[in-house]
């Protein structure tokens, strides 16, 4: 039993063209790949004109907000790049969206995640949240892992001693992360053979 | 304190005191005056490494700048570091493949690789071919940049900048190809497979270290010192804070979030 | 044993996990405090309330974040608490179309436009959310993803007008954009509680956030999902799924530890 | 012109961001709303940048005929097939969503799916009780693993759990904290570099003057 659902068998040519790779590059998955290449920037087109463009477009041409022929303006400028004479004006594009950018991570980023973390850090270091040195580990922890980054101090002595504590501190965090990360890529397969199993060869419900 | 909202006051005043710091700094570092020598970071020295055996195997290497777009410190990072691979490969007559994500990065590394050429004497030597976009789509970026790897006889693979999950991929295939292999991000998430599947991994903040120690540009070296600081300003008030709450004050979390 | 062929290596993995869908052994999957303290925090919604979803993420996100989605979903439609769904990433609209298909079904009473909508994907990342805590159909440019016109007559705008109407905020996430323009712009300034449905890789870089309150509890991953599923007793793929993933990590770990003791043998050597 | 244009631009969008964010009164507020509707609508026009270059690349490969220029035209084939077929249908059509669902979603699935071989061959080759480090990075990874696994506390217990929360709650949590504090002011410098017309790399060029 297998579906006759043609789009099925689409999807699931592409999924089985991809995993020929792991066991050596083929004309296959070179075909998928252009397929892939060819589809996303396709897709990035569309998905922005029927969310963003058209209805700003229809905005601006009922009268509703005249003000949108600036931005209009602005971002096509970004396609002068592909004529010599005049690509400098590009830069205006990309100069606005960091201007708008960097305004918004100096305006946002620093309280929540450089306050805010700091000061989640003023821990009681009598007690812990699960063994009762916790909250010292974790104080002291962050530190020696920010002593490991100091650039300008060379690490000799205590500093030294510090930064290599940093380094052992976040192996075990580096450690952690990619423990729990294999779990997350099992899942990828797994729902790549869940689709397999269930809607293209009916072998499980 | 009228002027400032409520909560962001202490937020605005070390805000405003890292900044000063940084264009004080910066400035300093530029007119030549002393500042603080920075500490090298390993792995540095087998970038030279690596460009030289693929040069005695006549082979390629390969630099990826990451998927982030140009407001990204690291993509920034990544252009310095792009300047010192492309000079090496114009010396040594190497071939550098450069692949892209981000339309508006492809179109600075062009220049970046161009001029890196024509600084090495070697202008005629720059294929513009070799510098290429691949696909604004992250996972049809890694499959191109697989394919890259496999087909064009890639044996030093470089890739610094800010990576997401595609930074396995391009380590295990680049491991697989035979490649020696130097990487670095600042994202803390990804920085576990480059140690895993790379010779040398720069972690986090190196690779601003370590395009500030390779192009000595006063900019990135005056940047480098503030960041030191702002690190040491916040160990400091973590032991305070941390104290203080232990003695069972919270005057320095009332402070802070005022 | 030092160097097995990595071929063998991929072939055993896809026979236990292939084995384990098909046939599973049925595992007692435990439930995590962190999962539970954000079931207990939407459980504590009122009846009318709105719960905004961020479906930040992509297509390879969803077996690790769909399950929760459709099962926090499934709880709110429950508890009659509202869903107004969109997102940061270009397939958000696209997911939360996915998810209502397979969920609006089960509940023919609740009303597209007044129990739940998908205003979609709008460009501009935090700069989003930021429009939307003034106002939300201006932010969706008065259109939702299947082309009506917003607010239109939809019900579900009259007590809803930007995101400091909203009761509680899930991030569903796959990366950037996602959770930290959620803390910075939402959770934070606005006061507002949340938690956030992340894939597996990210749980360690947010935890410091669940440490400083800043959300309440985390759904870690497919894990995560199983157990949102067991705890509105509605198991579904992500509970099949825990099997599969038993047998591959046993299979990765006996690799790892064969890996190790050659290397051992061969240094004592 | 060409230099200063582009820079002042960038200074006082920066700033009115800035402002409108931290000051108190209000006056900067309305301002900053429009610019961000336009920093929505500038940031989404950019998104024919990829047709445009691909059609460029791709373009030349097939003219020339080089080598695997076959795939160049399955490239285009698709890039334009999508595009064509999505905007003549919309995006509420059966076609459209069949499309969807069928090309790019299981490319991008696979694709991505495809770390679970690798993260299995790289734990298989790098952890290796070969140093203090490594043997830390090794420990680390297999409680977690175990403790992520139902089978791990079927088989060792619920000491595994414990564990693996543990090493969540406070190494890792002290670990990712200490590169992100030290990464955000990292960001900071960088968007302050912007805003004042110091980082130039962006333009094309690296650093300063």
């Amino acid at each position: 039993m297998v579906t006759s659902n043609a789009w099925i068998w689409v999807a699931a040519f592409f999924t089985l063209g991809i995993y020929t790779f792991p066991f050596g590059d083929n004309p296959v998955f070179r075909f998928c790949e252009s397929c892939f290449v060819g589809t996303a920037a396709g897709y990035m087109v569309t998905a922005n004109w029927f969310n963003y463009i058209k209805p700003s477009l229809t905005k601006l041409t009922t009268g509703e907000n005249y003000l949108l022929i600036i931005p209009f303006i602005v971002g096509l400028l970004i396609y002068t790049r592909y004529i010599r004479s005049i690509s400098w004006l590009s830069r205006i594009a990309i100069a606005f969206t960091l201007g708008y950018g960097s305004g918004f991570i100096l305006s946002v980023d620093f309280k929540p995640l450089f306050v805010t973390q700091v000061i989640a850090t003023f821990k009681d270091l009598t007690t812990g949240a699960i063994t009762p040195i916790d909250n010292v580990l974790l104080v002291l922890g962050v530190c020696v892992s920010m002593i490991y980054f100091f650039f300008t101090v060379e690490h000799k002595g205590a500093v030294g001693a510090a930064a290599r504590a940093g380094r052992w501190v976040m192996m075990l965090a580096l450690g952690a992360a990619f423990g729990s990360t294999v779990m997350a890529r099992v899942s990828l397969f797994m729902g790549r053979v869940q689709f397999l199993l269930t809607d293209w060869l009916f072998l499980i419900k | 304190m009228g002027l400032i909202k409520p909560g962001l006051i202490a937020t605005f005043l070390l805000e405003l005191a890292f900044g000063v710091a940084i264009v004080v700094l910066i400035s300093r570092a530029r007119t030549g005056r002393k500042v603080p020598a920075i500490r090298k970071v390993a792995g540095l020295d087998a970038l030279d490494e690596a460009i030289g055996r693929a040069t005695e195997m006549g082979a390629t290497v390969h630099f990826s700048p990451g998927i982030g777009d140009v407001s990204n410190a690291q993509t920034l990072a990544a252009f310095a570091i792009l300047t010192h691979v492309a000079k090496m490969c114009a010396k040594y007559d190497t071939r550098l493949i450069q692949t892209n994500r981000n339309n508006v990065v492809y179109s600075i590394t062009e220049e970046v690789v161009k001029q890196a050429y024509v600084d090495s004497g070697k202008a005629d030597a720059f294929n513009p071919d070799d510098v290429r976009f691949i696909s604004e789509d992250q996972f049809g970026y890694a499959s191109g940049v697989c394919g890259i790897m496999n087909r064009e006889k890639v044996r030093a693979n470089i890739l610094i900048g800010a990576f997401w999950a595609e930074s396995l991929i391009f380590a295990e295939v680049g491991a697989q190809v035979g490649s020696i292999q130097i990487a670095g991000t600042a994202n803390t998430h990804q920085i576990p497979f480059f140690i895993a599947a790379c010779d040398y991994a720069l972690l986090g903040e190196e690779i601003y270290a370590a395009s500030a120690y390779l192009s000595r540009e006063p900019v990135l070296i005056g940047c480098l010192i503030a960041q030191d600081w702002g690190k040491m300003i916040g160990v400091i008030l973590i032991l305070v804070g941390a104290i203080s709450v232990t003695a069972g004050s919270t005057w320095l979390n009332t402070l802070l979030n005022k | 044993m030092q160097n097995v062929d990595r071929r063998i290596i991929y072939i055993i993995l896809i026979v236990a996990v292939v084995y384990a869908l098909i046939k599973p052994m049925g595992l007692p999957v435990t439930i995590n405090k962190t999962t539970e303290d954000a079931y207990a925090a939407i459980d504590a919604l009122q009846p009318g309330d709105v719960l905004v979803m961020g479906m930040d993420f992509s297509a390879g996100g969803i077996p690790e974040l769909e399950p929760a989605g459709k099962a926090i979903f499934y709880q709110c439609m429950k508890k009659d608490v509202k869903i107004v769904m969109f997102g940061m990433w270009v397939m958000a609209g696209d997911m939360a179309e996915r998810l209502l298909t397979e969920m609006a079904p089960l509940f023919p009473d609740k009303v597209y436009g007044t129990d739940y909508i998908n205003i979609g994907y709008k460009a501009g990342g935090a700069v989003l959310l930021q429009k939307a805590v003034d106002d939300v159909v201006e932010a969706a440019l008065n259109i939702d993803h299947r082309g009506n016109t917003l607010p239109g007559n939809f019900p579900i705008f009259d007590n809803f007008k930007s995101l400091k109407d909203a009761a509680f905020w899930v991030c569903l996430s796959t990366g950037n954009p996602g959770v930290p323009d959620w803390i910075k712009v939402v959770g934070d300034p606005l006061g507002i509680p949340g938690t956030i449905d992340v894939v597996s890789v990210s749980i360690p870089e947010n935890m410091p956030f669940v440490d400083s309150g800043q959300i309440q509890g985390i759904i870690q991953g497919i894990r995560g999902s199983a157990e949102y599923e067991l705890l509105v007793s509605r198991p579904g793929r992500a509970v099949a799924g825990m099997d599969a993933q038993s047998l591959a990590h046993v299979v990765i770990l006996v690799f790892i530890a064969l890996g190790n003791i050659t290397y051992l043998m061969t240094r004592k050597k | 012109m060409r230099k200063e244009l582009p820079l002042a631009i960038t200074f006082v969008v920066g700033l009115i961001v800035v402002l409108a964010n931290f000051l108190a009164p209000q006056t900067f507020v309305k301002i900053n709303n429009e610019v961000r509707t336009w920093f929505q609508l500038v940031s989404s026009l950019f998104c024919a940048l990829g047709v445009a270059n691909l059609t460029r690349i791709h373009g030349k490969k097939v003219s020339q005929q080089s080598e695997g220029w076959i795939f160049s035209v399955i490239m285009f084939i698709a890039m334009f097939g999508f595009m064509i077929t999505a905007l003549s249908v919309g995006q509420q059509s059966a076609l459209y969503n069949n499309l969807y669902n069928n090309t790019i979603v299981p490319l991008n699935a696979t694709m991505y799916s495809i770390l679970m071989f690798y993260i299995a061959s790289a734990a298989y080759r790098a952890f290796r009780v070969r140093s203090m480090e490594a043997t830390l990075l090794l420990i680390a990874a297999a409680i977690v693993m175990l403790g992520k696994a139902p089978i791990g506390e079927v088989v060792l217990g619920k000491w595994v759990a414990t564990w693996t929360n543990w090493i969540l709650a406070v190494p890792n949590t002290a670990g990712m904290r200490g590169i992100q504090l030290g990464a955000t002011l990292g960001g900071i410098a960088m968007a302050l570099r912007v805003l004042l017309g110091i980082e130039r790399a962006h333009f094309g060029g690296v650093g300063g003057e």
